[in-house]
């Protein structure tokens, strides 16, 4: 504790974690900080629960007849993998929890603009969450988390409304989380802090936010429409009432194509202060991985409709869905040869932040080539709807999402939490991640190319051999995920206390202040005189 | 001005919150993160204008026939009653910058009252169409052509004007909330701020149902 | 059917098959070159540059014009020729091209194909076609969105409630194969599965022969049955027009404008017959919603389409 | 920190001026639909209502006087509603346009 001698307040001593004991002080806090880690338990929560049904979703596989479950737990069971992964998981992961924790420590703010919203967010997040479980519990629901009329809305038997409630619920945390971000990050900036000094992992998250704002009430209202059509048979989407069920696919996808960049942006912010930091090199092209993310968020709105090619969509609207998609991938492969290229001539620390990074630069790529050709118009004649999309999919939200969110979990523990982490233990995981991931997903896009359709929970037998590679697979990234998770709780409360306010060398002003940060985040407000990412004038110091 | 007097602002100032540095912050803050939630509202009512606009090209006729079903006068006395409120509502917020307490507190119940009164004239909308069996759902019966056609509008109708409703009534428990602390005397030509963010809101809803009357009740 | 163990390309019986495989195996080069570059580029430099001590200074590198122009536009270029031969194998897997393009009629529902022959066979998940003939499918729902695929012709079209979809294919290799449902419709989704044998020409004549009454007479039997025939009489003195050589022609309209008489039309006059009206009768006929099965529809419409032929003649 | 000093404060008589153009627009819109102009009905309707939300936007929720961001959320918002709108009306004005169309394809019948 020597090296905060010299603060003026003695109550700095006190950090996040140690001011306060009660529940309240936790529950009713408005400290991002807190609220960071109170969204970080529950996601973690949501985590493991969609992880066993994904679990379970590769056992009935191993074998071509439905022998583990009957048809219907089959299709309640990726139901709600898909909806707990994307709407509890996903969407909230890195931006409610790092995000959280991070920006306003970045920008040099106190606190976000609205900590009584922050808060709110996360109750609306739990009790959308809640709805969630309570479906689970409750006996399922079995639409698929897309909730496609006229089956949702008029078919399905099962617990429909209750789950689209938890999402719309869940939608509103998301547009506050992102509303709160904005403003905090227009208004609240540090004096000298411009907008060409920001950590990437800011200009991210400001990219993310605006998809947040703009596209998560279309989804929001597209849900009530559909409650309403299922709750009094009233028509907006099934053609028996002379609704058109495409006009639901197409709300839908506004929203929902533009969440994947909700999920993957904010990560590809995290991979930017990693590969920086243990390059120790400033990150090539500034500008532009800056630039693209926001043309991402942008250009993510004009291509909802290649999630419809054959779904009954004009082909020409299709073709012009199929063009701008192509476009999309500009900006994604930018990032990843800047990245590349910030290695270059840097100092490649081997640490675990930078083995998940350097997991997601290959994988991301994978994923993003394989949009490419799901984006070519004959190629999705064959391949929509089959386990090349799911493959592509989890390719960019597991080997790209949650490889970084694992990675910016490690890169951030100590600060968070003031203890660090076992270092051996988790270069295994990122291992075993990187190995069981692979396993798991490559043999998806050979058995969807050979015709698998997705959501399937019987096969013809000549798909098994990759079914089981899958398996084998998923079983290796179960202890993937496992081993962070138990010597992160290990770390927690007993792992070794960290003290040094930036034990890696890194830049940013969340390194400026002491470990854990204290509730106030600054004791005197910071004054940026120096560029982004100033690793190459190491010698002078810190920051402010 | 330094950094410096900028915390000793904060904590002369009582309505500055911890996380600002400055009342200008501050305000600036709050009018911005309402902006952006009113961008988040346009695209809420956005689907349903998507909806509609399908459905308008789909079937015009059953459109054209429907709307002359809908209570057109009713319609645009709400429309008035609107536009009043919103003035109202606009002379609060002046009010309130020329620190005119009483005047601030009138406009004020002024502004809710014509929230009801549009609340009250909807219900009387609602209920003459219970009546004549226009809810779309079990009860819905319709003489002439197009019967499935004319219930998508009435569907959207009712979709669009009830969540426009539900907006209403939110407005309206915040301007209670509004009216309390103006009579306890909250706001100063200094700090108005939440006068003007709430203004903000009511304005936006005027504008919904200003587009709501001619689709609804006109075209 | 012989299958091996471990396949890794799926049979190839379409004429659009080839080509999609071609454009797969070119964009499949592609995504492995810059997948593998980059993997190369990752561990390379993590390799190379592997930190030597703590103390580390590396220098500092602004970025490069040129390299973001360069790795934003040769990309960019290349997957532009994706998009232009991508787009055009799409439209063709929509384009009739043959003249004795031969129809088949879907009808998708919870949980199974209803597949019918304009010659008369009808089918329950599974489909007879002949070789090197251009088919043409006409598929609609019953009830929610399923989608018709077949791996072994590099195709697949969404089947919807409320409206026809169609695609267009040309079976090159006589065998069997599997036919898939790819749109999720609930409890039996993945029992929504069935074969397409494709067979020589001669043995789908046989075969055809061997099925019973054609649609079109089918759909004539339908006609007397739901009373159409007691007002749409053929000499157009009943309360509702004459319906011989109304396919394809243009109809006047009681509100004004003019309607093309196309399968569609016909379709929604039948369901929902005030919606318009033709010059000159009254909208006094009943709806046929939910009284006329979807299959029903196809035959009645096909039995509309043929007084047309024998107009013409 | 005088918020007096930096916000604009409109006069009282601005508001009723653009209150009474408000209302005089409300009976336009009106009057103009005791007409049949056909087509042109729906033009006039939305024009006066685009033009009526402009006048509130502007001079009641004071963007006219609104810093830049004000003024760029407003824009943003438009902005991405007509992306809405116009990439959704793409999609459903050319499904009849299916290469070589047979009509069993098409959903709307055209008049």
């Amino acid at each position: 504790m020597s090296a905060y001698v010299e603060t003026p307040d003695a109550a700095s001593k006190v950090n996040y974690l140690t001011n306060g004991w009660t529940w309240q002080s936790w529950l009713l806090t408005g400290d991002h900080k807190r609220i960071a880690m109170l969204y970080l338990i529950s996601i973690t929560v949501f985590f493991a629960l969609g992880g066993a049904f994904a679990a379970a979703i590769r056992l009935e596989l191993m074998t071509p007849r439905g022998d583990l479950m009957e048809a219907e737990t089959y299709n309640k069971v990726f139901t709600m993998h898909g909806v707990i992964m994307i709407f509890f998981f996903l969407i909230p992961s890195v931006p409610a929890t790092l995000g959280n924790f991070l920006i306003p420590l970045m920008v040099g703010a106190k606190d976000l603009a609205f900590p009584k919203i922050n808060l709110l967010s996360w109750y609306l997040y739990i009790i959308g969450g809640i709805l969630g479980l309570y479906v689970a519990v409750s006996g399922g629901v079995d639409t698929g988390w897309t909730f496609y009329t006229p089956y949702s809305s008029t078919y399905s038997n099962s617990a429909v409304i209750a789950t689209a409630m938890g999402a719309f619920v869940a939608g509103f945390s998301s547009i506050l989380t992102g509303l709160n971000f904005i403003v905090t990050i227009h208004k609240m900036r540090a004096p000298g802090l411009t907008w060409g000094r920001l950590p990437l992992f800011v200009w991210a998250h400001y990219a993310t936010s605006l998809i947040q704002l703009l596209g998560t009430p279309v989804v929001a209202i597209t849900l009530v429409l559909m409650m309403l059509e299922r709750g009094f048979r009233i028509g907006f989407f099934d053609p028996a009432l002379g609704g058109d069920p495409v006009l639901f696919q197409h709300l839908f996808w506004f929203y929902s194509h533009p969440a994947v960049y909700i999920m993957i942006l904010p990560g590809m912010g995290v991979i930017s202060e990693i590969v920086t930091c243990y390059s120790k090199k400033s990150v090539f092209g500034y500008e532009f991985i800056a630039g693209s993310s926001l043309a991402i968020a942008i250009l993510g709105f004009f291509v909802w409709g290649h999630h419809m090619f054959v779904a009954g969509q004009s082909t020409y609207a299709g073709m012009v869905f199929s063009l701008i998609t192509f476009a999309v991938a500009v900006p994604s492969a930018v990032k990843v040869f800047n990245w590349a290229a910030t290695m270059y001539k840097g100092s490649i620390s081997w640490d675990t932040p930078m083995l998940y990074a350097m997991g997601f630069m290959g994988l991301f790529t994978i994923g993003g080539v394989t949009g490419v050709m799901l984006a070519t118009m004959a190629l999705d004649l064959h391949m929509h709807d089959t386990y090349f999309v799911v493959a592509h999919f989890h390719y960019v939200m597991v080997g790209g999402m949650v490889m970084a969110f694992m990675g910016g979990l490690h890169f951030w523990w100590s600060k968070m939490t003031g203890r660090s982490y076992p270092e051996m233990a988790g270069r295994v995981s990122a291992f075993l991640v990187f190995i069981g991931f692979n396993l798991t997903f490559f043999p998806q896009f050979i058995v969807g190319y050979l015709g698998m359709p997705r959501r399937y929970h019987a096969y013809p037998d000549e798909f098994q051999v990759y079914h089981v590679m899958s398996t084998a697979g998923a079983g290796v990234l179960g202890i993937g995920y496992l081993l962070p998770a138990i010597y992160f709780t290990y770390s927690l409360f007993a792992g070794k206390r960290v003290t040094d306010p930036n034990p890696v060398n890194a830049k940013g002003l969340e390194w400026t202040v002491p470990t854990p940060p204290p509730t106030e985040n600054f004791i005197v407000p910071p004054v940026v005189t120096e560029e982004v990412y100033a690793y190459a004038e190491q010698e002078e110091k810190s920051l402010v | 001005m330094s950094d410096h007097s900028a915390v000793l602002d904060a904590h002369q100032d009582e309505h500055v919150a911890h996380q600002f540095a400055n009342a200008k912050q501050q305000y600036e803050s709050s009018n911005l993160g309402m902006w952006l939630f009113l961008m988040t509202e346009v695209m809420f009512f956005g689907g349903m204008f998507g909806a509609y606009v399908i459905y308008r090209t789909w079937y015009p006729e059953a459109f054209k026939i429907a709307s002359t079903a809908t209570n057109v006068p009713l319609g645009a006395m709400n429309t008035v009653v609107l536009i009043v409120s919103s003035l109202t509502m606009a002379l609060a917020v002046q009010s309130a910058q020329l620190g005119k307490k009483k005047m601030l507190v009138w406009m004020i119940i002024l502004t809710m009252f014509f929230g009801a009164w549009f609340l009250g004239v909807k219900a009387i909308e609602y209920s003459e169409k219970w009546h004549h069996h226009h809810v779309p759902g079990a009860n819905f019966i319709w003489e002439g052509d197009g019967g499935r056609e004319v219930q998508i509008l009435y569907c959207l109708y009712f979709a669009m004007t009830g969540m426009h409703a539900v907006h209403m009534v939110v407005g309206l428990g915040i301007m209670t909330w509004l009216l309390l602390t103006a009579i306890k005397g909250h706001y100063t030509p200094k700090y108005y701020n939440p006068v003007e963010i709430c203004g903000l809101y009511w304005h936006f809803v005027d504008i919904v149902w200003i587009f709501l009357f001619p689709m609804l009740y006109l075209i | 059917m012989q299958h091996n163990t471990m396949p890794f390309f799926p049979d190839s019986a379409s004429t659009i098959a080839p080509e999609i495989d071609g454009l797969m195996i070119a964009e499949l080069l592609f995504s492995v070159f810059f997948s593998v570059l980059i993997f190369a580029i990752v561990v390379y430099f993590a390799l190379k540059y592997k930190r030597k001590s703590e103390d580390d200074r590396p220098v500092h590198i602004h970025g490069s014009l040129v390299l973001e122009i360069a790795w934003s536009l040769i990309p960019f270029i290349m997957i532009l020729g994706f998009f232009v031969v991508g787009t055009r194998v799409f439209f063709r897997a929509y384009t009739v091209e043959a003249a004795n393009t031969m129809e088949i009629f879907v009808t998708g529902k919870q949980w199974m194909w209803k597949i019918q022959h304009p010659e008369g066979p009808r089918e329950i998940n599974e489909m007879h076609l002949p070789v090197n003939r251009q088919v043409k499918f006409t598929m609609i729902a019953e009830d929610v969105i399923h989608s018709y695929f077949i791996p072994a012709f590099r195709l697949k079209k969404d089947v919807i409630p409320g409206r026809y979809t169609s695609f267009v294919v040309t079976p090159t290799k006589v065998g069997k194969y599997h036919l898939f449902c790819a749109e999720y419709c609930g409890t039996q989704h993945s029992g929504m599965v069935g074969s397409v044998y494709v067979m020589e020409e001669s043995d789908y004549e046989k075969w055809v022969a061997g099925g019973d009454e054609s649609m079109t007479a089918r759909g004539e039997a339908l006609f007397g049955q739901y009373g159409c025939s007691t007002c749409h009489l053929p000499n157009g003195k009943g309360r509702g027009p004459s319906l011989i050589g109304v396919y394809n022609s243009m109809q006047k309209l009681q509100t004004g404008g003019s309607v093309k008489a196309d399968e569609s039309y016909l379709r929604e006059s039948i369901l929902n017959p005030r919606a318009k009206v033709v010059e000159g009768f009254q909208a006094v006929m009943p709806t046929f919603q939910g009284q006329i099965s979807e299959e029903g529809l196809l035959q009645v419409i096909a039995y509309i389409k043929s007084l047309e032929k024998e107009e013409g003649q | 920190m005088d918020q007096h000093q930096e916000h604009h404060v409109a006069p009282s008589s601005m508001y009723y001026a653009i209150f009474a153009i408000l209302i005089c627009c409300t009976g336009l819109t009106y009057f103009v639909w005791t007409i049949d102009l056909g087509f042109l009905n729906i033009v006039v309707a939305l024009s006066i209502a685009i033009f009526k939300a402009t006048l509130v936007i502007r001079y009641f929720m004071h963007v006219k006087w609104s810093p830049i961001l004000s003024k760029m959320a407003v824009a943003t918002s438009l902005v991405f509603l007509g992306i809405l709108l116009v990439l959704l009306s793409m999609d459903y004005a050319s499904r009849g346009w299916q290469p070589k169309s047979t009509g069993w394809e098409k959903h709307q019948v055209t008049q």
